[in-house]
């Protein structure tokens, strides 16, 4: 059987004018990556098309060890403060190869 | 003024899009197409200005200058008046006021075909002034919300920061392309130019056609988020341009002296507001203002309304002032 | 620690033309917003390249209270009775921001 | 007819496409390069019908007009039978008929290259069919689904119900492009649509061989479908363009009494069958259609098969009609 | 209620040019199908801007009955001894209509 | 040698992006944009290859095709055996080293956009060997990678069938339209050609100034990654085109007596390095080796330092050469 490790999954849909802030808070917690898709949709700062920048969003996908799930919420939480739009919603995950994931 | 003088591609593919959207046509667009065909022709502009840049005359350069850091800085500031006298919230008021200071290269373009097509005549200065329009409108929203959020102790270094704030302004996307691209155009010589020419020239007003046609359609998306707008700001989309031309005609005439086509392309740069370069740089800046505000304004409100109304109106307008 | 919130995510995978009829769902149930992005793939409709908008397939992710989860199925289930080649699963979830997902 | 005939651009590209998919190639096209593409190509032959049909003999277009109804009603209806005949189910056999009854741009636009590269003169009307064609292959197929489904109780008010049904036929993005674009190619002035044809016209060509080098891949792909599809269906989808291409040829000659160019186009609106246009109205028309069926057989089959053998077949069975 | 069925989403973050590979494994074991989203990113790859094929990532998504994880995990496993690079995370999921995803 | 001569607009539009990165400016472009203009610029040299093939000296053509293996096959085992020096892994070594034996496109654009600025005559058959130089490079690659397995026991039958092996290389997706565009080029007639030539010959250079915007873009965010690769991959990313240029200018001028133009063009052949083709080839061949090492050194190091100081510099060596 293939071994595979509990991890978090965040998931953040934001502008994609955010996407340098997101990645920065990526590597500020020493992650071993991340992966950012290209997203439309709408939400409380309206209809986002995805068709000029202003209106473009993104889904960036962070995996990170349960142990550093809340200091980078805790970022998170400040861009919101800050009056950033987006979404954020965390989802438990198996990964294959721990060490991968710096944990 | 002759109906024809509107059916000109520009205009047209803008209402095409416009109409398909009104009629809920299942016509899609790659999203990224829209962001391609921008940067096209904003290298383009940008071309064309310094190619003209190159054998201007400094004196009236400088004089343009000015008078597109005047109108930059001033019309922003107007505009945070009016909406807080309107009762809008600070931080909403400053994103919303540096759209209208900087401008739209789509209207601008469009206002150059619309010329064109009557074979009137135009100075370039005004292709110098739209490149830099885009950074002052920014640095001033960017104030603007500063002092707003004065006292609310939730400062953050980052954001505020001015120097960073500064750099975002003149490291604008569509700035560095306008600038870039008039830069390239002045040192260039002619013979090397003419090798790309035929891509960034001769194509230009078909690709704008294009370009007009997925704007139109954007537009047209933006009539659903009138109702979360409101009257008031729905109203101060068409009022704004109203006074940004004014303020435009009287700069183009009597500070620049230019003719009838210059002055149009002046009144254009103030009454346009931007959808491109600024909504990005208030999303960083001013995260606490509603997107959906300034995109529906400067989109959906007045982009539209100086396509299909207000160009042809100021043109009116400077015919019987010149007169 | 940063508090976050049980949620819905419901994931559906179905071709580009349905993305207005989903997004009409997502507002009949008034939810606080949805996600679209663009993909391609393979499944009882045959390959889906991406490449013709008859064979180009959209991922369309709508977060939901748990309360609203099975009204927003039953819409889910006409669209398949009707005969609509979709693929749709839900995932748990935890948000940042109870409110913004209005619940 | 020497070989030389066939070794035109268009051919080549697609074939390249098709070849490049059989040997493997990890060759990749951004998914949303083909939809600009055809985005540019249904514009670009918009306006080329608008500016002949600006000085066009309205008795003549009107004929035509009647002639392409004819067509696009008539198909589905022939192809319906063939397929039931063929003990398919109707709802997949009203899918199916209405890609029949519409056209492929596509294919058009080979046969004017394959014209143009044999110095053939062709009427101009067949392009303002091509426009017309892709309405009424959608409703009929709406219609027929509709019958088939009938006592089945699952009836539901939104795909079925006849306004919106017809309003999906006529603002399909394909048709709002065609037609919008032929309005601007009729009232534009001469002199302000030469602002845009050096995109839309002196690239036109260029630009179809660059999506049909695409179109190739897809048509590839869709090979290793043909085992789901099934000996039936690949053959309807060789037999089909046979049958259309009798019919257009019947109506070009006899009725529309056009010259061989002209035939031969109105034969390829007749053989050929749509893979961008009716796909996505079907999906949400004929929801319970399989897509693979479909999409195979107008792009894997039928596409190929009037590229690289029907073109010049019908042209040449023409050629021996009129001698 | 609207009856959800749980099974496995398999997650993979690899190099465009992986794509043939990962459809194949899929096919493999008989999936149902398969989707796939463009996306960028970083990892111990290093930088993938999206912009060059070279550095253009995938999202891969498929959808198993528990039954089959361990099979399609072992084919992934496979990848990563060669010396691929990707990430793989695995996520339980409730899926609409069992039958559409042959279990 | 004057500094006008570098003021050519692919080199000051790549610089751009590369600014443009420097100063961290928020401009994007969308992802797709660079695949399909790379695609446009493949299939535009092979076209031109083409039809200078069809009227071009067999002999010639044949020395300059074996030529072009001899600098493909052989410019990677140099390559090897440098790395390998620098005590670099094997596999590291077998990847990076093809890189180093195919070509970068874009490289040699520029070249000939600078000699063209300079109108400097060059021979065609270099475009030739361009088309041929990806697989060689590719399959030593493979190779290289193969023998470094050696003992592993970790062989893995797919990636290591010699068939498959060979067939990855040559349906490589820019080796499928390079040579594909070369063989159109061949076989259509002339006249049927100038139906495309608008489209693929006349927009190039302006197609290529804006791909190698993004290109400079691409560069710039390599930087970052320096770090990561060390002094000594950095300065092999220097010191490898060099070693190149020389052993091109040596084939060029000995081996098949072209003059300044063509040996110059020779030169960067043989010192760019691939950042299209072979990195995604190299994925699949030999998915241990770093991919963020061949893509820093071809797109971060040798690409800038090629189009930035090398054209020029290998120009001024050749001519003292020639003199
Ligand atoms: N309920 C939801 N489900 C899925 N996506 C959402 C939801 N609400 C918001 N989003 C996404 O998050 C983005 C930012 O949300 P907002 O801050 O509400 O504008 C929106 O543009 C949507 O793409
Ligand atoms: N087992 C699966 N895993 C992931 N995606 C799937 C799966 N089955 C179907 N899909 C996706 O759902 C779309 C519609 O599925 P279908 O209705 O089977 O054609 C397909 O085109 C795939 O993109
Ligand atoms: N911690 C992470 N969170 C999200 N995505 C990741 C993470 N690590 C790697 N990835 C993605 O997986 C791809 C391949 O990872 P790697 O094998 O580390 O290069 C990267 O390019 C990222 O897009
Ligand atoms: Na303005
Ligand atoms: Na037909
Ligand atoms: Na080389």
């Amino acid at each position: 059987m293939i071994p595979t490790h509990r991890m978090k999954l965040i998931n953040i849909v934001a502008n994609a004018a955010l996407e340098e802030r997101l990645s920065d808070i990526a590597e500020a917690h020493a992650a071993s990556g991340y992966t950012v898709l290209d997203a439309r949709g709408a939400g409380s700062a309206g209809l986002q098309t995805g068709v000029l920048e202003g209106g473009s969003n993104i889904l960036f996908m962070l995996i990170v060890p349960e142990a550093k799930l809340d200091e980078v919420l805790a970022d998170i939480e400040k861009l919101m403060k800050r009056g950033h739009h987006l979404a954020a919603f965390i989802t438990d995950t198996q990964v294959l190869r721990r060490e991968k994931f710096n944990a | 003024m002759e109906v024809s003088n509107l059916l000109i591609p520009a205009v047209l593919f803008f209402a095409l899009g416009f109409v398909a959207q009104g009629v809920k046509s299942d016509l899609k667009f790659p999203p990224d197409l829209a962001k391609a065909l921008s940067i096209y022709l904003l290298i383009g502009i940008g071309l064309k200005g310094g190619i003209e840049l190159a054998h201007a005359d400094l004196g009236h350069a400088l004089h343009a200058v000015a008078a597109a850091l005047v109108l930059g800085f001033g019309l922003p500031l107007v505009a945070y008046a009016i909406l807080l006298a309107g009762r809008l919230d600070k931080l909403n008021a400053s994103a919303i006021a540096a759209h209208y200071g900087s401008v739209s290269a789509g209207t601008f373009l469009t206002a150059i075909a619309y010329l064109e097509a009557q074979q009137i005549e135009f100075e370039s200065y005004p292709v110098i002034m739209l490149a830099i329009m885009e950074s002052p409108a920014i640095i001033v929203g960017l104030l603007l919300a500063r002092i707003s959020r004065r006292g609310r102790g939730d400062e953050d270094a980052r954001e505020n920061h001015m120097g960073e704030l500064l750099r975002d302004a003149f490291t604008n996307g569509s700035v560095i392309l306008l600038l870039g691209a008039m830069v390239i155009g002045v040192v260039v010589e002619p013979e090397s130019l003419a090798t790309i020419t035929p891509f960034y020239k001769v194509l230009f007003m078909g690709v704008l056609s294009l370009f007009l046609l997925e704007m139109g359609m954007e537009a047209g998306k933006r009539i659903a988020e009138f109702g979360r707008a409101g009257v008031f700001l729905i109203s101060f989309g068409v009022a704004m341009p109203l006074i940004g031309a004014a303020a435009g005609i009287a700069v183009g005439h009597a500070w620049l002296g230019f003719g009838e086509g210059g002055v149009l392309l002046v009144a254009v740069l103030g009454a346009s507001a931007s959808y491109i370069a600024v909504p990005p740089a208030m999303r960083l800046a001013v995260p606490e203002a509603n997107p959906s505000y300034y995109l529906t304004l400067s989109l959906g409100v007045t982009f539209p309304f100086n396509v299909l109304v207000g160009i042809p109106f100021y043109h009116y307008a400077i015919r019987h002032l010149l007169a």
